[in-house]
């Protein structure tokens, strides 16, 4: 089923919505969680990565934005001959905010739900197809190509060469020997994680400064989204589904309390990247894109710390860092299990953006959060510039989806705001 | 504060000559630069007529720049297609001008070759209130960016945002469609420096992004631009991304040499 | 593939014509930097001076600096703090050397100045199997920078890494001492640039930092230095607004201004 299908069930009826939903390249990266010495030597793990987007318009302004990255880990992979390797799925939220711009009240908790139902629907192979590798290989047809490592005089004289004798890409030969190709089982171990940290924004710059949006606590944000969580599991996953929360600097008690009112009913404290009090974090603990924990592990390398600190103690200085002064309250949500239906769908040109260069992938999704949201202008601009970007230079266009919830439903009127995951990198000023 | 002691004044000397010094680096930065421009030019003419040899060049440059697009609004790039030729001509290292050419659109749009001219000066920041200036007033001296209107045709598509059409500037639907009009690429040809916030944003440095980075490394771009694959744009590879470097730490011998730079 | 038509052809030869320009250019950069060097020598020597009349000019310029602490392990700061004077002196502008003057601590380190030399040369890439050279052999030339090993004496505490003290070069342990040596202030000044791999990491990386950066900007770097700490003492802003980007991921980091500036 199509992202339509389960995002109309979370907007009212009879109301039009549009979405925008890019993907990036899926890239071999390195491991999520660093490896130590003798695993590092012998794996032949493989690790993928890949960036989602989404952002929802409503009466030509943005309203909503939610950045997922999902990683497959492929293990033991000898690639050609194991068919189907053993593999797990690792969903990272790493950011969804609202613009304080929507003419209508709609439940974000759903929306983000339903697009979170949506990602674990998709077969993970669907990101395994063609994979661009860490390192692409230079032999003698490579030479004749212009990549990324061709300098500006070399691409001179290729460009010439082509203009006097006709050149034509060899695209089987390309995506033979230019990009990887992995398959997996379907039934695989899935992963989700998130950090959740108060913020007046995530992707809409300014946006706080409306007075339109209302900025939720940190505990209030935590319980946001632990029941968001908490849903999709009931939802979507088994009966043995590992849920745990780590909230820095709280005690065992305390963190319990917060799981009084969930439904699932094996909520534990902790996380999901295993490891004792005296487990070295920097084993445990997973690197993300712009994440405080990944950041306090970076830190602890360049202070040469990073061999002696143990997982408590990571927990403990993680609460005092400066990015969070104000003690505000903190969390790592994380689920581990398998899916209670098959994830086959492999989703199609209608529904979804799959943009062909990390470069396009930042273009768009700059229409979006380069923006300032202090006024409605902002809102509109970014609407008008994506789906003037979309059908000039994509042709393409955005999602239409038309609400189908009953308004009886929506009278629950719980008009969340969510303020989520990712804290803001301190930037130098020079 | 007590008396100052010998070499205390010496270092509070040493201080005021270091700055004097620093004043004798930004002049030769500036001799240097005129230098420079004096030496390219030939080259950069001799660029300039190959350039005109090859179809679509600056339509591809100007596409492929990842920044150039976060000036402008994505409904300009229609008119960025028709952009035939861009040249920068200096009459010094801090005066210049950019002359763009346009190729037309039936019905639309009107082919012209638009010069717009540049020029560095120094202004004296007048945000500082009259009581807190004394002595110190050369540090408050600004080098700005400012420039002159300059009349092009707008494309007929814009005409509800173009300020020569828009009968009441002082609706606020009138004001919106004034601010849009001033956004897009034309409006950056009536941009002056002189009244912020009312003018085309960041138009001085969406002129030193020409100046500075389009029209010196322009064939780069291009080349750039023929990547026979796509996915070989990628140039956001961080730092803050990259794998765990533990060989200091660990010892470790077959680790690849990869600080984070 | 088919005859080549006129247009094909002159194009093609544009594009050849356009390489030419790309070396024109770099040989005008080359003359550019040179003539740079010539005139801030004087500016340089004068501000030597009176640097020196600085207490731990060096030693904060050294702390301040974000990139440098990446190349060094940090027990070297210990003697990052001896650091009482570095110089660059340009024999032209593809060879320089690099001074380094130490403080000593008492039954430790000695006090002592060394001068490591640099040299930037044309290095065919080897790295290129021999069948596929072919008439586009000068593209593969690379710019390499390389330089002598030169002695300097170890702090004491670093005995057991010192390459002269380990015993055993070929035990596991003593493979393991020797590579943290290397890594470590000291083992850059062994370091040639012609032995990847065994040597001081990105040692070429850590000259150009000092030569092009360091040592230019080290007056800008001090002053920051003391701006900064004013900034930790001012508490009173509140975190909320200017000093925090929201830049969204690793892509936006480290991208220029755009729009939202």
């Amino acid at each position: 089923m199509g992202i339509n299908s389960y995002l109309k069930d979370a907007l009212p009826e009879n109301e039009n919505f549009e979405l925008l939903h890019i993907l990036s390249v899926p890239k071999e990266t390195h491991p999520i969680v660093t490896q130590n010495i003798s695993t590092r030597r012998d794996s032949k793990n493989v690790t993928i990565k890949t960036q989602h987007f989404f952002s929802l318009f409503y009466h030509s302004k943005v309203i909503f934005g939610l950045e997922v990255y999902v990683y497959i880990t492929l293990y033991n992979s000898t690639i050609d001959s194991h068919p189907k390797l053993d593999a797990e799925r690792l969903i990272f939220i790493s950011k969804a905010d609202t613009s304080g711009y929507s003419d209508i009240r709609v439940n974000v908790k759903d929306i983000t739900n339903s697009i979170l139902s949506y990602l674990l629907s998709i077969d993970p192979n669907f990101y395994l197809k063609n994979v661009k590798p860490i390192q692409r290989k230079r032999d003698i047809y490579t030479k004749q190509l212009i990549l990324g490592s061709t300098s500006t005089r070399k691409g001179l004289k290729i460009l010439s060469n082509r203009r006097r004798k006709g050149f034509r890409l060899d695209n089987e030969k390309i995506n033979k020997n230019l990009f990887s190709h992995f398959t997996c089982n379907q039934n695989i171990i899935t992963k989700i994680t998130l950090f959740t940290r108060p913020s007046e924004q995530y992707l809409f710059s300014k946006s706080s400064e409306s007075g339109n949006k209302h900025i939720l606590a940190g505990s209030t944000l935590l319980k946001w989204w632990i029941s968001l969580i908490d849903k999709n599991i009931l939802h979507n996953f088994k009966q043995d589904t590992k849920a745990a929360m780590q909230i820095p600097g709280e005690s065992s008690l305390e963190i319990k309390r917060y799981f009084k009112s969930l439904l699932y009913p094996n909520w534990q404290v902790g996380d999901i990247f295993g490891g004792t009090d005296t487990s070295l974090a920097v084993y445990k603990i997973p690197l993300f894109p712009d994440d405080p924990k990944s950041r306090f592990i970076r830190q602890l390398v360049e202070e040469g710390r990073i061999l002696s600190v143990k997982l408590s103690t990571f927990w403990t200085e993680l609460q005092e860092r400066q990015e969070f002064r104000l003690s505000e309250t903190v969390s790592v949500i994380g689920i581990e299990g398998y899916l209670s239906k098959l994830p086959i769908y492999i989703p199609g040109t209608d529904d979804i953006i799959i943009s062909g260069s990390k470069n396009k992938f930042n273009r768009i999704k700059s229409y979006i959060t380069g923006e300032e949201y202090d006024t409605e202008e902002g809102a509109t601009e970014s609407y008008y510039n994506v789906k003037t970007y979309l059908k000039e230079r994509i042709g393409t266009n955005l999602i239409l989806i038309s609400g189908s919830k009953k308004n009886s439903l929506s009278t629950r009127t719980e008009q969340s705001k969510p303020k989520v995951t990712i804290l803001q990198v301190r930037k130098k000023t020079k | 504060m007590g008396e100052v002691k010998p070499n205390e004044e010496e270092e509070s000397n040493a201080f005021l000559q270091l700055a004097e010094c620093e004043l004798k680096v930004d002049a030769i930065e500036k001799d240097v630069a005129q230098y420079r421009l004096d030496k390219m030019k030939s080259v950069y003419q001799e660029r300039d007529g190959l350039v005109n040899k090859i179809p679509e060049f600056w339509k591809i440059v100007l596409s492929q720049h990842t920044d150039f697009a976060n000036y402008i609004r994505a409904s300009d790039f229609t008119y960025v297609d028709c952009i035939q030729d861009v040249k920068v001509e200096w009459d010094n290292v801090d005066e210049f001008k950019i002359i763009i050419k346009f190729d037309g659109i039936k019905d639309d749009f009107e082919a012209q070759t638009v010069t717009k001219q540049f020029k560095r000066q120094k202004i004296i920041d007048d945000t500082k209130s009259k009581e807190d200036s004394d002595s110190d007033d050369d540090d408050d001296e600004l080098e700005k960016l400012i420039s002159e209107p300059v009349d092009i045709k707008w494309p007929k598509k814009y005409e509800d945002i173009c300020p020569e059409s828009i009968q009441d500037k002082k609706s606020p639907e009138g004001k919106k469609k004034y601010r849009q009009g001033m956004k897009s690429l034309f409006g950056w040809f009536r941009w002056t420096g002189l009244k912020p916030g009312k003018e085309f944003p960041h138009g001085d440095s969406f002129a030193e992004l020409i100046v500075d980075d389009l029209y010196p490394y322009c064939v780069k771009y291009y080349t750039e631009a023929h990547r026979d694959l796509e996915d070989e744009n990628d140039d956001s590879d961080s730092e803050s991304e990259g794998e765990l470097d533990l060989s200091d730490d660990e010892g470790n011998e077959n680790e690849p040499k990869r600080r984070k730079l």
